[in-house]
């Protein structure tokens, strides 16, 4: 589905991503762990133009999408829910989550995600016609997720979901995923908990200062005793 | 020390906080969590002055601050963390640290400006105390780099090394953890006991991550639809019926 | 201080710097010494606003009001009486600005007093008003005052203004001005009080939970860049020989805002150079209006070639710097200290 | 020996051959454009007509003083230091033309001004002339013409409240009419509008209210004064409309069309009316190069720029304080808007001549002669 | 003060509300979407009446094909200033794009000057629009009821498409965060111009009602207007096309009664505008519809 190729990338002086490769199977869950710095948002961001790449390549389905406009890689159903949410303050949750179906133009597909995503965060049906730059953080991370989820992608990106949830939300989010992931859709995530990333992932990359340093399934890595002191805290 | 005497804040129609009351003894290190959306950043605001409470008071050291403003409450002592960063970007580190130190300055505009030997004393002294204040949370080697530059576990850092200098007995903090790996995030619960004793603070701390929460609060209170639903000691709260069904769940992927 | 090098470096400096302007004042010929008067007057201008604007990051717009103000206030107090009845033709001034005459200096000192409580009322609303909206305050302010003078003859003479302004604004007074605003505001910025308004910049809400008065500062900045303003104005006022209302409007507020972002907003340094540039920019465009003889062929001067060609300047330094001259940069003896070693080493190696 | 005689010669020639720069200030943008530009036509055309004095060939420089102050004291200041200029010509506008006259003034350069008209362009400034009437005077005509020729008994004026030459002229129109009719009360009521307005109905509404005989727009911008009446009209007021001098564009016409038929202004010159043989050998001159008929501003700066000519002629040099003192001296100078006699202050004593728009012409009435 | 003359001043309000009205939507829409202060709005709005004029006088196009010639070409030239002036800066500080801006305001001035000439111009008065209609002896404009049904459609046409259409949705999210809006598959660059050329239609219908109504052009005619509008925007709020229409009205309206009930203060009018305006901001500090 998903394929990166050698990626280099910059800010200013500063070198962020020096040659990072990877593969994202179609229909699989795969999950970028490391520390805070590493290189993992600013993956993302190249992977759908957000940062301009320096050096090598990303694929789509087999087609070259490196530094293509933003709005046509997501037009080729991806979507992302971008790390510090990104909620637009001055729209509504409603119109919020309507952004997010603006590549869609089938009005009764579009009523009914909403209703699937007000049934996975009943909150956001209750604050529905409040403007999204006063929802709580974690109000907002909610409708960061259900606001991607509109646009039906095939491939899901997720920069750090859980952040700023309560337990029992971060729980339902982690069964979202799995839901989604068991309806064929692809996801790259990229979770600081990496104990329930690792869980659910088919395939984990560890990044290290903008390089890959480690990989291997899930369990895999779960397993591996520097994961296990560097990033599950054991 | 600090005491919230049914305390309510109503946004519209919605009442963010429901008549809550609250109290913090000297050197205690309370959490206070809850659902999202429950009022707990609204509490902070309300403490601080950001938002003034529709009813209740809100006494610090007996002295009756609701109506304060947020300026007067920092020099009270009241310091926080905020819950998206808000640092001084396009300063640099120290700066950043300096500017909290700033309201305690006794020199005038004048004499700032002259140079004046009162002025630069007070100036001399603030830049020690906020260097050391950065060696504390071990960014003093980073104090001329700009805010903007660092990465995000130091910027929380760098902010509760700034709210540090404002001297303050009482210190708030808004999901510090947040954004954090399991590593790092033990090594700020290391870092939040230290100040508590090195600084002799009182400490009221939000967050979601149960380990930080149940690892090191002596007290923890639970805030659900702006009501107080449970309050106890971490042993308490985990088998408290109704926090694990609002609140904590089942636990299946909290960070083990 | 007093021991480090860039003291002794800056007094020397200032020591040749003023024995140039000395030079200047006895030597050049009257419309240089103009130029470089108007210059120095820019540069007032420019760094006081960038104080407000850059510094503080208040969008002020009311600069041109500060300034009216300065120059009124100082005019009506060190015109002689008999000067102001021969103004004064329609409505008589009132009592006793009628009486009264003092020197320049306590004049200009007052009217920068004045305009210096102006900015206290202005920065006031400040506290509830930000960005876009305090703009049009400030700028709504500067009309008021305008209207104002307009309608106030017997303290102003209305829309006739005060004529035959005696000469007092020199390279000495204008430069000695221009080089106290830029020691004044640029110790103002690096002293903690200038951190305050930085941090006010920056981010509002975590200055003030971090103790930081907003009220005060804020108000500080616009008082203390009104006063500079208002001694601008004196300056000008002076200088030009004549001031009416209608000379402070919002043009010439424009033109104090673009050699604040020219020069680079937050950026003294850069405010001093385009502050300089841009007047004689002005004025050495004028050449493209005056008929030209190009090989015996006459090509006549075309009006408003010269603001045309001004402002496609303009666009392209917008266009290409994007942070002003210097962006937030500022000049200081350690850079060109250090510029030289690299170049030595440069050379040797 | 020889070449050394002839190369001193050369010399000399070449020095004598330096020409003498008149230097000339006049709106060419900004508001007050067409004014600046009837000007300089009068001035080009008299400039084609004498190219040289005292043997030296006269170099003019026109510098544009962008109808705005500021800019009017740099550009004079530009021409006398930088051109080096003997004498100055300008403004139209007295706005521009007062920060012109202090610089001129400071400067110890005299300056001749075409048509600003009020009264502190010249007053107290030893090197300030100008070969147009002033206010107090043209205030004094309209009011009398109000009075005298139309039989007004009341009169509304509607002033511009930014503009130094509109609040002035009102005020000396409001003296001289309360004066000739003997009425205190006469002048019902004064309204102002500022430059830039477009609206004027609120002052017209108003105006109409109190139903005056005469309405009198001591407008600065002929623009503005043209937008007045046409308002006026349209909201069905039949009053006459008086003016001064800065209606005299074709712009006044052109925006005004119909509704400005049968309003009258004061002006310096009409070519119906001319008093000196002069005058007709200038309508003449104008006619073959612009193929229209001059305008007042036209023939005041071709009189300006013959005046100074003559005063450097009068002067034998062109040292600029022995042009002043000849400038200071004249009598009787013939020019093409009348004998031009200066007087203490530098003012003309002149005639002032009524116009009025019919038929989408001005067109002349009558001239006014100063009292004494 | 009778009641034909009342009547009279009020209309005289409500007209003059309408023509500033009218001038503030078109400002507060490009603003409102790229948060933008369009210094160089008013000198739009300028060009477009001279292009009516050119194209009556130049191609002697009929009054109504100048009309839209001069809108459509208004339209170009809002996004070629756009295209020019602003995209390059998207990126760059807010304070940059001010400062183009600026720039292009008086860029646009001075090609004016010297490409038209700084004299005044007069604008044709098609005869079917010039009549003046007397109801009850309160006398009205044709162009002045055109003014007003044009302005109410504008404002419901404008409504409609930013809260309405899909478009409108991408404008408003654009207005805060343009690589969000991207990641939602707005085309950003697409929906800019489309903002800009709406906004300049706009600026084009306006000035041609303006010229209508006061027909005399020259370079610095979109000068006040613009300042005018930039105020009422302000007040009625930054982005809100209703309170940009409040706004306008409200300044027109204080304009007209304040002359005509204190005609003694008349002098101090844009002083009691201002004065508002900081009352205003006082108690709703993002204006009367503004957002917080
Ligand atoms: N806009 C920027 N300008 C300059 N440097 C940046 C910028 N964004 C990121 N960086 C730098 O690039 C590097 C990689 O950052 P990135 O945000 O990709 O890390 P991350 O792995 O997502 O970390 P985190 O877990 O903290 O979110 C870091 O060193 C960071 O400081
Ligand atoms: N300015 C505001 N206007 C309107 N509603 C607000 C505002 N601020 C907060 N709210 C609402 O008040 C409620 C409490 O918000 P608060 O930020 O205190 O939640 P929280 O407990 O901190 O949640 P989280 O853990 O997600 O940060 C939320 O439902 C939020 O939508
Ligand atoms: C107003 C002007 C343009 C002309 C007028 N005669 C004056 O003296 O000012
Ligand atoms: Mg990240
Ligand atoms: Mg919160």
């Amino acid at each position: 589905m998903l394929e990166v190729r050698d990626l280099h990338v910059s800010y200013g002086a500063i070198k962020a991503l020096k040659g990072i490769s990877f593969k994202v199977e179609k229909g699989k869950v795969v999950t970028l762990i490391g520390s805070n710095g590493a290189g993992k948002t600013t993956t993302l961001k190249a992977i759908c133009g957000l940062v301009k790449v320096q050096a090598g390549n990303v694929f789509l389905n087999g087609e070259n999408i490196t530094n293509k406009p933003t709005n046509e890689i997501v037009s080729k159903k991806v979507a992302m829910v971008p790390e510090g949410r990104r909620i637009f303050p001055n729209l509504t949750v409603y119109e919020n989550l309507l952004v997010g179906a603006y590549q869609r133009n089938d009005k009764d597909g579009i009523q009914q995600d909403m209703e699937w995503i007000f049934s996975l965060f009943p909150v956001l049906k209750e604050r529905l016609s409040q403007k999204g730059g006063t929802l709580s953080g974690g109000e907002q991370q909610m409708l960061a997720i259900g606001r991607a989820l509109m646009s039906r992608p095939d491939l899901l990106m997720l920069d750090e979901p859980s952040l700023g949830l309560a337990p029992i939300i971060v729980e339902q989010l982690f069964e979202v995923i799995h839901k989604i992931h068991s309806e064929g859709k692809t996801i790259l995530l990229i979770e600081q908990n990496a104990y329930a990333a690792l869980n659910i992932a088919d395939y984990a990359y560890v990044l290290e200062t903008g390089r890959i340093v480690l990989q291997g399934t899930g369990k895999e890595l779960l397993a591996n005793e520097e994961v296990k002191r560097a990033y599950l805290g054991g | 020390m600090l005491r919230l005497d049914r305390v309510t804040k109503k946004f519209g129609g919605l009442v963010a906080v429901n008549n809550v009351s609250l109290e913090l003894e000297q050197g205690q290190l309370a959490g206070l969590i809850g659902p999202n959306g429950a009022g707990k950043t609204t509490i902070f605001n309300v403490i601080t002055g950001v938002y003034r409470a529709d009813s209740g008071k809100v006494y610090f050291m007996g002295i009756d601050v609701t109506k304060k403003k947020p300026h007067e409450i920092a020099a009270l002592g009241i310091a926080r963390t905020f819950q998206n960063i808000k640092l001084f970007h396009r300063m640099s580190v120290l700066d950043n640290v300096r500017v909290a130190c700033h309201f305690r300055l006794k020199a005038s505009v004048f004499s700032a400006v002259l140079d004046l030997p009162k002025y630069a004393r007070e100036e001399r002294e603030m830049t020690k105390e906020s260097l050391d204040l950065l060696e504390a949370v071990g960014l003093k080697q980073l104090a001329n780099e700009s805010a903007a530059s660092l990465p995000y576990g130091y910027q929380r850092k760098l902010e509760i090394a700034r709210a540090l200098a404002t001297r303050p007995r009482i210190l708030l903090l808004d999901e510090p953890a947040a954004g954090m790996n399991p590593e790092e995030t033990a090594e700020l619960m290391r870092f939040i006991k230290r100040i508590r004793d090195e600084f002799g603070l009182t400490i009221l701390l939000i967050e979601h991550d149960m380990k930080v929460v149940m690892g090191i609060c002596e007290k923890i209170t639970v805030l659900d639809h702006g009501c107080v639903i449970a309050e106890g000691s971490p042993k308490e709260i985990q088998n408290n019926p109704e926090v694990i069904k609002a609140y904590l769940g089942s636990g299946a992927y909290a960070r083990s | 201080m007093y021991k480090q090098p860039s003291f002794w470096l800056t007094l020397i400096a200032l020591v040749v710097f003023f024995a140039f302007i000395s030079y200047a004042q006895k030597n050049f010929d009257a419309y240089i010494i103009r130029i470089m008067n108007v210059a120095a007057i820019y540069v007032i201008l420019g760094v006081s606003l960038n104080l407000i604007n850059g510094f503080t990051g208040q969008f002020s717009l009311g600069h041109a009001g500060f300034m009216a103000i300065g120059a009124y206030a100082s005019a009506l107090l060190y015109m002689s009486p008999e000067l102001k009845a021969m103004n004064f033709f329609i409505k008589p001034l009132i009592w006793p600005l009628n009486r009264i005459q003092i020197p320049f200096f306590p004049a200009l000192l007052i009217g920068g007093l004045l305009a210096a409580g102006a900015g206290f009322l202005v920065g006031a609303p400040c506290m509830r008003v930000k960005g876009d909206y305090l703009a049009i305050v400030t700028y709504g302010f500067s009309e008021i005052i305008r209207v104002l003078f307009n309608n106030l003859q017997s303290v102003t003479n209305g829309p006739l203004g005060l004529k035959g302004l005696p000469t007092y604004t020199n390279l000495w007074w204008s430069w000695g001005w221009a080089v106290f605003t830029v020691f004044f505001i640029k110790r103002l910025i690096d002293s903690s009080y200038g951190r305050a308004l930085k941090a006010i910049r920056d981010n509002e809400e975590a200055a003030e939970a971090m103790g930081v008065d907003l009220f005060y500062h804020k108000t500080l900045a616009f008082v203390v860049g009104a006063f500079f303003a208002g001694i601008a104005g004196g300056l000008l006022g002076s200088l030009v020989m004549t001031i009416d209302p209608n000379a402070f409007n919002i043009m010439l507020t424009f033109q104090i805002v673009l050699i604040v972002l020219l020069g680079g907003l937050g950026s003294i340094t850069g405010t001093v150079i385009s502050g300089v540039l841009i007047a004689v920019l002005m004025e050495w465009l004028r050449i493209v209006e005056t008929p030209m003889k190009i090989f015996g062929i006459t090509i006549p001067g075309i009006s408003g070639m010269r603001m045309l060609i001004f402002s496609i300047i303009l666009m392209i330094s917008v266009l290409f710097f994007r942070h002003g001259i210097l962006g937030d940069r500022e000049f200081s003896w350690q850079g060109v200290i250090s510029f030289f070693k690299r170049r030595q080493s440069n050379r040797g190696g | 020996m020889k070449w050394v005689m002839s190369l001193l010669l050369l010399a000399t020639l070449v020095i004598a051959a330096e020409p003498i720069v008149i230097g000339v200030y006049e709106p060419m943008t900004g508001p007050y454009a067409a004014g600046g530009q009837m000007t300089m036509e009068g001035i080009y055309l008299a400039h084609e007509q004498v190219k040289e004095v005292l043997g030296r060939p006269i170099e003019l420089v026109l510098v544009d003083n962008k109808s705005d102050k500021v800019e009017a004291a740099n550009a004079v200041a530009r021409l006398i230091e930088y051109h080096k200029a003997v004498a100055i010509i300008g403004s139209y506008g007295s706005a521009v033309a007062i920060p012109g006259s202090e610089v001129a003034n400071k400067l110890g350069v005299p300056m001749v001004g075409c048509s600003p008209t009020n009264p502190l362009v010249t007053l107290g400034k030893p090197y300030a002339f100008r070969v147009c009437f002033i206010d107090p005077f043209q205030g004094t005509v309209m009011a009398q013409f109000a009075v005298e020729e139309l039989g007004a008994k009341t009169a509304v004026v509607i002033q511009d409240i930014a503009s130094d030459y509109s609040v002035g002229l009102s005020h000396y129109f409001q003296e001289a009419f309360k004066k000739l009719t003997n009425n205190k009360k006469s002048v019902l009521g004064v309204i102002s509008y500022q430059t830039g307005d477009q609206d004027f109905t609120a002052q017209l509404t108003f105006a109409n209210s109190k139903n005056p005989d005469v309405i009198f727009i001591p407008a600065a911008a002929y623009g503005e004064a043209a937008l007045i009446i046409k308002q006026a009209r349209e909201l069905g007021m039949k009053q006459i409309f008086l003016g001064g001098d800065t209606w005299e564009a074709p712009e006044f016409l052109e925006v005004g069309g119909k509704a400005v038929e049968g309003s009258y202004f004061s002006t310096h010159f009409d070519t119906e009316a001319t008093t000196t043989p002069r005058a007709a050998e200038f309508i003449k001159a104008f006619r073959a190069k612009y193929g229209k008929d001059p305008s007042a501003f036209a023939a005041l700066g071709y009189d300006a720029y013959m005046l100074v000519v003559d005063a450097i002629r009068r002067a034998g040099s062109a040292d600029p304080k022995a042009i002043r003192d000849a400038l200071a001296a004249t009598k009787n100078f013939e020019g093409a808007t009348g004998y031009i006699t200066l007087d203490q202050n530098g003012d003309a004593i002149k005639d002032a001549v009524i116009r009025v728009v019919k038929d989408g012409k001005f067109v002349y009435v009558t001239t006014v002669r100063p009292s004494e | 003060m009778n009641l034909t003359l009342f009547l009279q001043h009020l209309a005289n309000g409500v007209a003059l509300g309408f023509v500033f009205g009218l001038v503030a939507i078109g400002y507060t829409l490009v603003y409102g979407v790229v948060k933008l202060v369009n210094f160089a709005h008013g000198d739009i709005f300028m060009m477009a009446a001279f292009f009516v004029y050119y194209g009556i006088v130049l191609f002697s196009f009929p009054w109504w094909l100048s009309f839209l010639f001069a809108i459509f070409l208004t339209a170009l030239l809002g996004i070629s200033i756009e295209k020019v002036a602003y995209k390059p800066l998207r990126n760059a500080p807010r304070i940059s794009s001010l400062c183009s801006a600026i720039g292009m305001s008086f860029l646009l001035e001075n090609f004016a000057i010297v490409v038209f000439g700084g004299r005044q111009k007069p604008f044709y008065q098609p005869p079917v629009l010039n009549r003046t209609l007397n109801v009850w002896g309160v006398r009205i404009q044709l162009v002045t009821i055109i003014t007003i049904v044009v302005s109410i459609g504008a404002l419901f046409f404008l409504s409609y498409l930013v809260y309405k259409t899909k478009m409108g949705l991408a404008m408003r999210a654009l207005a805060y965060d343009f690589d969000t809006a991207r990641l939602m598959g707005i085309n950003v660059d697409r929906t800019i111009t489309f903002t800009f050329a709406v906004g300049s239609s706009l600026a084009a219908i306006s000035a041609i009602f303006w010229a209508l109504r006061y027909p005399q052009i020259w370079p610095f005619m979109g000068v006040f207007p613009g300042w005018r509008a930039f105020t009422a925007a302000i007040i009625g709020g930054i982005g809100s096309i209703k309170g940009a229409m409040v706004g306008g009205f409200l300044i027109g309206m204080i304009s007209i009664l304040l002359v005509a009930f204190l005609p003694d203060l008349a002098g101090y009018r844009d002083a009691f505008i201002f004065i508002m305006l900081v009352f205003v901001l006082l108690f709703k500090p993002t204006g009367l519809f503004g957002e917080t």
